[in-house]
């Protein structure tokens, strides 16, 4: 089985090199009129302030999270009693936020299906540095109790960088504060540079999403 | 105000053309705007989209999106054997899945030709209840944060998590209870667990007696509702619309008491109806339906045999060849008519299960069709008072 | 020479302080809607820290110059309100730059910030911002005529258009105030007040829920951070205006907490206990009750 | 045909179904609906191939592909089966045919109504009923795109319903392997181990029971 599994591994790793190296940047999916609406330009690597600046600038942000309020799946239904005053997730400064603009943090609610996926994906790439993924139940893991259906995705973390994953299924509300502490200590560490880590390894993130979204009809970089 | 005339005269469909089903409207003559409310949205219900082309503030033009939370389920059991179906069933919906547990095992049970304990029966009919109150309270929270009131919203979904409570106690899971199995249920219920879901049950009360004075007699909440969504008695049958959106239109529809399941034969309850088929009807007929979940749980409790057996044993599972034979079964959910379409040929794999939700036409053709000629501002509040529910439209 | 200077070195005084006392003011009201919701809620500080975040953000998108203008306009009108209106009568420090005829600039001033932001919005070229603002400006035309009722009727009363007159005609005593000597204008402003701060039920400009959430939505990072800013000096002002023109203004800054945090109060809990209107709706109902009965103000203080 | 077939048969010869809990005519006081004497009349106008009737509320009726959609108006118009619970497919590909099945109630007589028609697997296509409900459509649109089967004419039937850029062949016809088709795209994770679970349970966790199955 393993034998298989490796010989399906580089196959497909042969695949993301060649759409990488079909890609271009330049929307070419895109008719003219389209073209003039959306940028094409690659995501830049942004270096960090350094020393003690950067240190309070973490710590800003961690003790401010915005969520984005888009429930991607069932685990969206965890995410209300953690609002309310059970849970209560404002004590922690952590609001919901209707606009991938103004968010800095994606709740990926459990499974997410190829026609989710391309909308991950552009929220995602709308949402403004630095930006903290949280994959939440163990759909995201390994693609939990939908390991072998054809719509959904097994790994998260191919398609969009993630900090932190919270398991179960569902997730208790304290499992998320769990999540979202945890979450926050990282972030004061200076570990939660995803937003990195998609701009420098853009190609084969997106020959990933490329791979699965079949009818790609958007820019190749929503800002 | 309600325009009932009006309404009925409209056409059948979305003004589309009929052949190739592209949309009517010229987007380029600047006249009209084509937004997007969903997936990425707050008021919109789960994981779906509806697409919308707006004249002014008024939508002209409404296209349901499903397919976002879209899983095959129905794929995925195929290629398991029944007892592996068991945890995957309530997943498909997410506010009350106990209503999948129960029937896919009611339909496991005839096809198999199992009789179920008479205090399971009872067991299920209690968690179909519960699940239906816990449902129903974070319905209406949903209703009043559609139309702005997030403090209703904030103190539902807060009752609803004690009755979350009450099932954790009872099955050990939150969301997911996996305790009604082919057979009977999963266990008895714990000490002293009828006084504290009554203790539940009055603090529910109270709760509920101050939404309805403040948003049942709310002057605004009552401007927005009042004529929004006008579903006519003509429509519910062509539309195939079941549960509390019919009975909002005076339609007494109730499978509880058409085709009384479990043991609602035995349990003292009227079908609850309102006039007006609004917004603010179909409002009414759920807080009233709440309160008859609490009265039908105080009359569970009272009534329920104490001794005897909740669990029948079943062949070893794992072997479980169910005969051949094929049937339908149907519930009362919160939302309408809830069925299992299973088919089995004789094997330990279910040949086919189909998952009827009542949002499949709620959302999609009623929607499309009720949300035309409506202010922009209302669509979300008319999403929700529809109760729709999108894993069950697309599974 | 030196007056200039003391003049600048209070009015930065003045704005710091409003500033912060916005701000606080945000985080503790939503504590209070919190208790409401049965919650403990934010801390009170945390508008800082999301100020903070948000000007600490790594990138930020450009729509054009417009965009760009826009926070700095709607910064500008909050800044405009403020600085014309006296916070604190008979102080120095807060008497900011009133002058005679004040009230008409503070009223355009009012206006200005949701018309900068409206072309702001406008470029960022999302469905959903023209939406809002077409809300907003339909929305503040509505609520202007209650108000704008009611500052003729305060107006004509004291026969002046200056605040500090206005204040200073209020002092000695709760019954000179406006709200006991024409309390028809007072009624007719504080129901325009409700559509002013933008809580529901009028809050349909930013309702997450009804489509668009409004003007900001392509808004981020430091031009957010300037809007809530400006928010928070913007709030400051408007609710020292209403304490001016109708609670018979503040001698001393204690007395301008007390009285501005009940004003905001009564806008919390109307916002928590109703829903939102539609655009329409809150037109229709602008126009109608709270309309006449600042016409009445107007007519009795005629007769 | 198949097993189903016979099973039909046998059920109309032995009457009353195999109800179980689901309260068979214990609900309701009074007569059920005695489906079985429409079904003469039925054959004759619609030449039914086969009856069954599986509790007392609930029947199910095969008719040939020809009389389908008369044999639903009428059942619509004149004997009050005027809600279409679902629609929906069975893919039986041994025998070649997709069995089509129309659920339909009768609020009147609180009865359930199964039709259904067999279609070749072959290009399949059957006669659209978007004409009748309208949420037919949308059934349509589905079983176009999870089976393939086609209905000329029913609005949209060729847009995508909960797919989107699928590619692939029909998802739910039984010859698409979906575990396969996941490990081939979705990048499975390691570590993932499966079990049989009768030899899991005979080996580790019941040494002694595994003998008497």
């Amino acid at each position: 089985m393993s034998d298989m599994q490796d010989m399906e591994k580089t196959e497909s790793e042969e695949q993301i090199a060649r759409i990488a190296a079909e890609m271009r940047l330049a929307n070419d999916g895109l008719s003219d009129q389209d073209k003039a609406y959306f940028c094409d330009a690659r995501p830049q690597a942004v270096e960090p302030y350094r020393g003690i600046m950067e240190k309070f600038a973490n710590w800003a942000r961690s003790q401010s999270l915005w969520i984005l309020g888009f429930g991607t799946g069932c685990g969206a239904i965890e995410l209300r009693p953690l609002m309310t005053s059970r849970f209560d997730m404002y004590r922690y400064g952590i609001q919901p936020r209707p606009t991938p603009r103004q968010s800095s943090v994606f709740v990926i609610g459990g499974y997410a299906s190829v026609k989710t996926v391309k909308r991950i994906v552009r929220s995602y790439e709308q949402m403004q540095g630095p930006k903290f993924v949280l994959g939440l139940g163990s759909c995201t893991v390994n693609g939990g109790m939908y390991w072998d259906s054809y719509n959904t995705i097994n790994r998260i973390d191919y398609y969009i960088p993630v900090d932190v994953y919270i398991t179960g299924c569902m997730p208790r509300p304290e499992a998320l504060l769990a999540g979202f502490n945890r979450l926050k200590q990282m972030i004061r560490e200076g570990r939660c540079e995803g937003m990195n880590t998609y701009a420098e390894n853009f190609d084969w993130y997106k020959a990933n999403q490329k791979q699965i979204i079949k009818d790609w009809n958007m820019p190749d970089y929503n800002w | 105000m309600v325009d009932v005339k009006q309404n009925s005269q409209r056409s059948k469909f979305p003004p589309v053309d009929a052949v190739t089903g592209k949309s009517r409207y010229n987007l380029l003559s600047g006249k009209y705007l084509k937004i997007w409310q969903g997936p990425q949205h707050p008021g919109i219900t789960g994981n779906m989209s509806l697409e919308l082309t707006v004249c002014g503030d008024e939508v002209i033009e409404c296209k349901t999106h499903v397919g976002y939370l879209h899983r095959g389920f129905e794929k995925l059991m195929e290629r398991r054997k029944y007892i592996q179906c068991f945890p995957l069933v309530c997943r498909i919906c997410v506010p009350e899945p106990d209503f999948n547990e129960y029937l896919f095992a009611a339909g496991a049970e005839e096809l198999a030709g199992i009789e179920v304990p008479e205090k399971a029966l009872w067991y299920r009919t209690l968690t179909l209840e519960m699940a239906r109150l816990a449902s129903f309270l974070m319905w209406i929270g949903g209703q009043a944060g559609a139309f702005g009131m997030a403090t209703i919203g904030q103190w539902t979904v807060t009752m609803r998590d004690y009755v979350l409570d009450l099932f954790e106690e009872l099955s050990g899971g939150r969301i997911y209870h996996m305790y009604i199995i082919p057979g009977g249920v999963r266990s008895d219920l714990p000490a002293g667990y009828a006084r504290r879901v009554e203790d539940t049950l009055v603090m529910i009360e109270k709760v509920l007696k101050d939404i309805d004075l403040a948003m049942m007699h709310n002057a605004v909440f009552k401007k927005r509702a009042v004529g929004l969504g006008v579903i006519t008695p003509g429509m519910v049958d062509e539309y195939g619309i079941t549960g509390p959106n019919a009975r909002g239109s005076g339609i007494r529809r109730d499978i509880r008491k058409d085709l009384p399941y479990l043991v609602y034969d035995q349990l003292d309850f009227d079908i609850i109806t309102e006039e007006g088929g609004d917004a603010y009807a179909r409002t009414r007929v759920r807080m009233r339906e709440t309160a008859q979940s609490i009265d039908l749980i105080r009359q569970m409790l009272r009534k329920m045999p104490a001794e005897g057996p909740f669990f029948r044993k079943l062949p070893n599972v794992l072997h479980w060849k169910v005969p051949t034979g094929q049937t339908y079964v149907q519930a009362e959910c919160t939302r309408g008519e809830y069925g299992f379409f299973m088919v089995s040929d004789g094997t330990e794999l279910p040949r086919r299960i189909y998952v009827r939700g009542p949002s499949y036409t709620h959302a999609v053709t009623l929607m499309e069709r009720l949300a035309v000629h409506v202010n922009i501002a209302d669509t979300a509040g008319l999403m929700v008072s529809l109760h729709t529910y999108p894993p069950e439209i697309e599974r | 020479m030196n007056a200039i200077l003391t003049k600048a070195l209070y009015t930065l005084i003045s704005l710091f302080v409003i500033t912060n006392y916005g701000l606080l003011l945000g985080g503790t009201m939503a504590r209070v809607r919190a208790k409401v919701q049965g919650r403990i809620g934010q801390p009170v500080w945390q508008p800082y820290l999301d100020i903070l975040k948000n000007n600490f953000k790594r990138t930020g998108i450009y729509h054009g110059v417009m965009f760009y203008l826009g926070p700095v306009f709607r910064l500008a009108g909050g800044l405009g309100t403020y600085l014309f209106i006296p916070a604190v009568y008979g102080s120095a420090v807060f008497s900011n730059f009133s002058f005679s005829g004040d009230l008409l600039l503070v009223m355009y001033f009012i206006f200005f910030g949701q018309l900068g932001m409206a072309l702001g919005a406008g470029q960022s070229g999302h469905p959903y911002s023209p939406l809002g603002v077409s809300r907003g400006l339909a929305q503040m035309t509505a609520f202007e005529v209650p108000f704008a009722l009611a500052v003729i009727a305060v107006a004509s009363q004291h026969q002046t258009l200056s605040i500090t007159e206005l204040v200073a005609a209020q002092q000695g005593g709760i019954l000179n105030w406006v709200a006991f000597t024409n309390p028809l204008a007072m009624i007719a402003g504080m129901i325009s007040f409700l559509g002013m701060t933008m809580g529901n039920p009028f809050s349909v400009v930013i309702a997450p829920q009804e489509i668009p959430i409004g003007p900001p939505t392509e808004m981020q990072s430091s031009f957010l951070g300037m809007l809530q800013t400006n928010r928070a000096i913007f709030q400051g002002a408007k609710l020292v205006l209403f304490m001016n023109l109708f609670f018979g203004g503040a001698t001393n800054i204690v007395s301008m907490v007390v009285k501005t945090f009940l004003i905001y109060l009564y806008t919390v809990v109307v916002g928590a206990s109703f829903p939102r209107f539609r655009t329409d709706q809150s037109i229709r109902f602008f126009l109608g009750v709270p309309t006449l009965i600042g016409i009445a103000a107007v007519v009795i203080q005629m007769l | 045909m198949n097993s189903i077939s016979a099973a039909a048969s046998a059920g109309t010869g032995s009457g009353s179904g195999t109800g179980t809990e689901t309260g068979t005519g214990t609900g309701l006081s009074g007569e059920r609906f005695p489906v079985r004497e429409r079904f003469p009349v039925w054959k004759d106008k619609f030449s039914l191939v086969s009856s069954m009737i599986q509790r007392q509320d609930l029947a199910f009726v095969q008719v040939p592909m020809q009389t389908t959609v008369a044999f639903i108006t009428h059942l619509r118009d004149l004997e009050g089966y005027a809600h279409l619970v679902f629609f929906t497919a069975i893919d039986y590909i041994e025998d070649g045919i997709f069995r089509l099945t129309y659920m339909l109630h009768n609020y009147r007589r609180h009865h359930d109504l199964g039709v259904q028609v067999d279609i070749p697997r072959e290009d399949a296509g059957m006669e659209s009923i978007h004409h009748l409900w309208p949420h037919g459509a949308t059934y349509q649109r589905e079983l176009k795109e999870m089976y393939g089967i086609d209905f000329p004419g029913s609005p949209g039937v060729d847009e995508s319903f909960v797919l989107e850029g699928w590619h692939d062949i029909p998802p739910m016809r039984r010859e698409f392997d979906t575990k396969e088709y996941s490990e081939k795209t979705y990048y499975p994770r390691p570590g993932r181990v499966t079990y049989d679970p009768t030899e899991y349970m005979k080996e580790k966790l019941y040494p002694s029971e595994a003998e008497t199955w």
